[in-house]
């Protein structure tokens, strides 16, 4: 049997070979004890294809067990690790040491997001946005019997929606939004760009309804076009643009 | 209000004011700087109906427009029931009383009250 | 302001125009003016009501505004007023989602359509119109 | 005393499964109340890793056949599958992608409107419904966007579940601890369904989320259910370098090559008919052989490893239908697959064993189901084939979430709340654990036990290997790894990965002991030293039972209905 080496993938055991390191500084803050935040700094040797998120874990594995960070997939499919990283809200697990061009990582929890503790944040605020906003068909035939087949929908059709049924909900829009950064009321542009979703697909019939849902004082019309959302999106929403559209219905600009 | 009719109108004011402040500072231009704001021509533009007219639209659409930009930006800024209420009436009262204040101007000049 | 329990960035955040790109700029300079607007058009509703006070109050008045420090504040507000109206109509044809970009499949890596040149373009024609027309304005009230 | 809450309905875990049976168990009744408890933000699980496609027969008209996809699945899992259970998904499976689609599931399209389908290894018709390379993602986001249409679901988000509370007859509740508040609970429920998923996070080198440990396994064994077949666990031919991150199937079902150091299809010789899409057993003990033989390459990181070519799709091609995995070779690797050939490499990916069930994911103590890639209702045997897994979650997230709303609705007779196992409970995780000390590192301490099992359990076995694995771990298991530095409540992951440690030893053991019993060759589970398949004497399940000293291994009969045991040809 073939014995080749173990790769050890878990946040890596295999001995980082190269010379190369950065200096990692980790916000720690816990609200429940802590009265301001605070940084940890350690030496953090890497490769290539070292990601922040094993940085980090790298030193919850070996240096300080206690930081606490939110992680799954490491693949940059389950939106957890969301953080600001040298500035910047990103994936920690989407976020190569190589690319940063730097050697000081500051990572610090996500703006707009409350600190539970450390690098992990309250999101109850954007699961209900999300929820406000009806994400789902709205017909009455959706629930289906014997003999339903698909409801025909072309290639095309699909491409109306699919780029912003991508998002992930790892809440880096919110962060970035300037409107975010004061108004904690605002739907902000993850759920906004998730209404369009739901309205651009040939399969619903909810537009109106949605459509006066996120017509209140807080709602879509607190989007000022910045960009913002768009630019930091790890999947290539492009909220912005998902929301201008859904705007244009209530403009009249399209119908 | 529904915020839509309030954006529609922010935006229709925007539009319609491009217009009209462009009429009102291509006044100044043409009459050459200076001389347009003579005291004489001055009075002589407000009691020309129609610029007095205009003169009132721009007030009014500016008004509008920029006190609820002023209400935007605040609504914003803070959040809470009772600061949402005190800026939303505060914008329209301070919208009202510049008006108010603005007309009376050129309602007096217009009329000959100076 | 940044409140620690909400963690929001507050004040500091929205205004911040070095992260994210010219837009952001934009957005930072269109809510400037419009302020600075309303505020010159207060101001402006001010001034021209000392017209009741007849000729004298009038030109007491001009001459307050017809110092250096009152063009250079003229020269801002024309400046503020082409920048908003200018950035103004694209932020409406934007709002209605014109020039945005049309759905499509995101590629790795992702270009997100909305932030597009068009919109660059016209936030820096918004720009450079602005200094024109103030420079303009700075010639005509000082080069008498 | 612990502070409690009520619900109807438990259901722990909201991946796939955990979500699907919500959903039927909320429109059948919108009386009860149902509470969805997952140590995840509920859309962060592992099944939004899911890629290349779920598996049902949909085009009838085209040629395919229910009874082909039966056949495929029994076939592809040596035989060990149960018959009635595996026609059951292959019998209700169309129905589901029909209902995700009336959800706003983004199936990918064909030109006539309806929805594509790929192939996918060991099917004999392309039958494996995508959606262009994120199936589990956007199946996640369809379900649990639905949920949010029933206001009797209530969402547990980073809750810790531990136990399972009963009174040695019928399910009570569970207690769980709430991660952001650090406060531990009991939770009453009548019902339960454990949809826990995979814990392939056994391995180092593994395709799972770093959250896929075998704490859910764990519970209901502790509880007293069988784990059933846990030494088939399924090596997925192509994890990229150095990740370990999935290269979907569905890059080989869209025409993708597997190429040695010689430049040569490989698959050739061990599959003529199927070549690269065999299922993924074969092409796995492929690849491991073809290395071994010497015609492999090495990674830079000095792992052997072959080559992926999808340069012949082209980049219009790769965009169009494998984008997601487009993003990760370029991003994680720097390999832009419509230029480079990747370095792929056999990659712990799914477990075929789980939580004994019956056909309708009933478990053995009353008012608890299973459901998902926890449950093991023998669907898959020895070898799932590729794209059936997500579509038995979504089947047996419906039966289970069906069923267990009649049971709800049956008058159970209060029993008191027996407030002394929730106080052993609490003893042994606070007392045994977070206030434990010992100066053993648990995360070096988790690391050796996984790259023990990759070295000692991997794609081929054999008896030294494994009985050094087992001693490996049992030494692991008694050094001091038991303590939590962190002693904050709050977001205390310190505290559940210690958690997760304790859990993976008993798992780890019983996939080894599973292993060790099983002195044949089948499905995934391929011995050096038994190479060939024993009807004989294996044609059977292995169950396994907890014991605070060892676990009880005991044996479950195999259901066949039509389908005789033959030979295994691709
Ligand atoms: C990379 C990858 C790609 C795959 N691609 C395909 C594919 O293309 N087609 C296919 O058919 N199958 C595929 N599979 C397999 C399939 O994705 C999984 O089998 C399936 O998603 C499992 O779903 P699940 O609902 O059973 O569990 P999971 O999605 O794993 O969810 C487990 C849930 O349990 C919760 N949980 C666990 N422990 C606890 C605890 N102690 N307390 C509380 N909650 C807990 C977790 O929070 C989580 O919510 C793939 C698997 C992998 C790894
Ligand atoms: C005549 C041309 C004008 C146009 C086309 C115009 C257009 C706009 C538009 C489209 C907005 C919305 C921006 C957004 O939501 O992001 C806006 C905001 C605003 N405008 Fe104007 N405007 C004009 C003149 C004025 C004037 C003269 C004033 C001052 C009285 C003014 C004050 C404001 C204010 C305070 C805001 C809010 C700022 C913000 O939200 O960014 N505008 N304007
Ligand atoms: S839109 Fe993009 S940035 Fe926002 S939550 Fe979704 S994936 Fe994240
Ligand atoms: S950043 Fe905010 S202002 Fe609008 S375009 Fe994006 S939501
Ligand atoms: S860990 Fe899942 S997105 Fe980063």
């Amino acid at each position: 049997m073939a014995q080749t080496p173990t790769l050890a993938e878990e946040s890596g055991s295999t001995p980082f070979s190269s010379s190369q390191s950065i200096t990692l500084r980790i916000a720690r803050y816990n609200p429940q004890h802590d009265s301001v935040k605070s940084f940890m700094e350690f030496q953090i040797p890497y490769e290539k294809w070292t990601t922040v998120l094993e940085a980090i874990l790298e030193v919850k594995k070996h240096f300080d067990h206690s930081v606490a960070v939110r992680y799954s997939c490491r693949q940059a499919t389950c939106g957890s690790c969301g953080m600001i990283i040298n500035g910047k809200p990103r994936l920690a697990c989407f976020t190569k040491i190589s690319e940063l061009n730097s050697n000081v990582i500051t990572v610090e929890p996500m703006n707009n997001f409350p600190i539970i503790r450390d690098l992990a944040v309250k999101f109850d605020r954007l699961f209900d946005t999300h929820h406000k906003i009806k994400p789902y068909l709205i017909r009455n035939d959706t629930e289906i019997t014997t003999n339903t087949k698909e409801f025909l929908q072309s290639p095309e059709e699909l491409e109306q929606y699919i780029q912003f049924s991508n998002c992930i909900k790892c809440g880096l829009c919110n962060s970035a939004c300037p409107t975010m950064a004061t108004d904690s009321s605002f739907v902000g542009p993850q759920a906004l760009a998730q209404a369009y979703r739901y309205v651009a697909d040939s399969r619903d019939k909810g537009k109106d309804n949605r459509l006066k849902i996120i017509d209140d004082s807080h709602g879509i019309w607190r989007c000022h076009f910045a960009g913002s959302c768009s630019q930091v999106c790890p999947k290539g929403v492009d909220p912005a643009m998902g929301i201008q559209l859904l705007r244009g219905y209530m403009l009249g600009f399209r119908s | 209000m529904r915020e839509s009719i309030i954006m529609k109108i922010h935006y229709g004011t925007a539009l319609a004011a491009i217009a009209l402040v462009a009429v009102h500072i291509l006044m100044r231009l043409t009459q050459g700087f200076a001389e347009s704001l003579e005291y004489d021509s001055v009075i002589a533009n407000y009691k020309f109906l129609p610029y007095a007219g205009m003169l009132e639209i721009i007030l009014i659409l500016l008004s509008i427009h920029g006190f609820n930009g002023l209400r935007v930006i605040l609504l914003e800024l803070k959040q809470g029931q009772r600061y949402e209420k005190a800026v939303s009436y505060g914008c329209v009262a301070a919208m009202i009383t510049l008006i108010a204040y603005g007309s009376r101007t050129i309602i007096m000049v217009n009329t000959g009250m100076t | 302001m940044a409140n620690q329990d909400e963690n929001k960035e507050g004040i500091g955040g929205m205004i911040n125009p070095r992260r994210y790109g010219i837009e952001r700029v934009a957005y930072l300079l269109m809510r400037l003016s419009g302020l600075g607007l309303l505020a010159y058009f207060i101001g402006h509703i001010y001034e021209t009501s000392s017209i009741l006070k007849g000729q004298i109050g009038w030109n007491e008045f001009l001459a307050i505004t017809q110092t250096n420090a009152g063009h250079a504040i003229l020269a801002i507000v024309i400046a503020m007023c082409v920048f908003h109206t200018v950035n103004g109509i694209r932020v409406m044809l934007g709002h209605g989602g014109v020039g945005v970009g049309k759905p499509a499949r995101p590629d790795y890596p992702y270009i997100p359509a909305s932030q597009n040149i068009r919109h660059k373009m016209g936030i820096y024609s918004a720009i450079i119109l602005a200094a024109i027309a103030m420079m303009y304005g700075l010639a005509v009230m000082f080069g008498e | 005393m612990v502070e409690s809450i009520e619900f109807d309905l438990i259901i722990c875990g909201s991946g796939l499964a955990g979500l699907r049976a919500a959903i039927e168990a909320a429109r059948k009744n919108p009386k009860i109340k149902i509470g969805i408890v997952s140590k995840l933000q509920v859309m962060r699980s592992h099944s939004v890793s899911a890629e290349g496609g779920t598996a049902a027969v949909l085009f009838e008209d085209e040629g395919d056949t229910v009874e082909s996809h039966i056949y495929d699945t029994v076939k592809g899992s040596d035989f060990l599958a149960d018959q009635d259970v595996a026609e059951r998904l292959c019998v209700e499976m169309p129905k589901e992608i029909y209902q995700m689609d009336h959800w706003g599931m983004p199936w990918s399209r064909r030109k006539d409107g309806r929805i594509g389908q790929r192939n996918f290894g060991g099917y004999s018709f392309p039958r494996a419904t995508y959606a262009s390379d994120k199936v589990g993602f956007f199946l996640m986001q369809t379900l649990y966007d639905t949920c949010q249409k029933y206001e009797n679901i209530e969402y547990l988000n980073e809750w810790f579940a531990t136990s399972i509370i009963h009174d040695g007859r019928r399910f009570m509740g569970i207690t769980a601890i709430e991660l952001s508040s650090g406060n531990f609970y009991s939770i009453k429920g009548k019902a339960l369904i454990i949809a826990t998923g995979g814990a392939g996070r056994l391995y180092s080198f593994s395709t799972y989320a770093l959250s896929s440990t075998p704490d859910g396994l764990d519970m209901a064994l502790r509880a007293g259910m069988a784990l059933k077949d846990m030494e088939f666990v399924q090596f997925h031919p192509t994890g990229i370098l150095p990740s370990g991150i999935l290269i979907t199937e569905g890059a080989r079902g869209e025409g993708g090559y597997l190429l040695n150091n010689k430049g040569e299809r490989f698959m050739k010789k061990y599959a003529a008919e199927k070549m690269e899409l065999a299922p993924r057993d074969i092409v796995s003990r492929s690849m491991m052989t073809e290395m071994s033989e010497g015609r492999g390459f090495q990674h830079e990181t000095g792992v052997d490893c072959m080559k992926l070519d999808l340069r012949h799709l082209g980049d219009e091609k790769i965009k169009e239908k494998l984008g997601g995995i487009r993003e990760i070779s370029i991003k994680f690797s720097g390999l832009d697959p419509s230029q480079e050939l990747l370095d792929v490499r056999p990659v712990a990916h799914y477990m075929m064993g789980g939580i004994h069930t019956d056909v309708d994911g009933a478990t053995e103590l009353q008012g608890v189901w299973a459901a998902g890639e926890a449950a093991c209702n023998s669907v898959h045997g020895s070898n799932r084939l590729g794209a059936n897994s997500t579509s038995e979650c979504l089947v047996w997230g419906k039966i289970t979430g069906n069923l267990v709303v009649d049971y709800i609705e049956k008058d159970i007779p209060p029993t008191p709340w027996p407030h002394h196992l929730v106080a052993a409970e609490e003893k042994r995780i606070y007392d045994g654990i977070f206030r434990g000390n010992g100066d053993a590192n648990p995360y070096e301490i988790r690391q050796e036990l996984t790259d023990t099992m990759n070295d000692k359990a991997y794609v081929f076995r054999n008896e030294k290997n494994m009985v050094e694995g087992l001693k490996k771990i049992r030494q692991l298991k008694v050094q001091t790894w038991k303590h939590v530095d962190d002693q904050a409540k709050e977001y205390n992951t310190n505290f559940s990965n210690v958690m997760e440690l304790d859990s993976m030893f008993r798992v780890a053991e019983i996939v080894l002991l599973g292993a060790i019993n099983r002195k044949e060759s089948r499905g995934a589970h391929a011995r050096t030293d038994y190479p060939k398949r024993d009807d004989a004497h294996f044609l059977h399940h292995t169950l396994a039972y907890y014991d605070p000293k060892e676990p009880i291994m005991k044996t479950h009969p195999v259901t066949i209905t039509k389908y005789q045991p033959v030979e295994r040809k691709y």
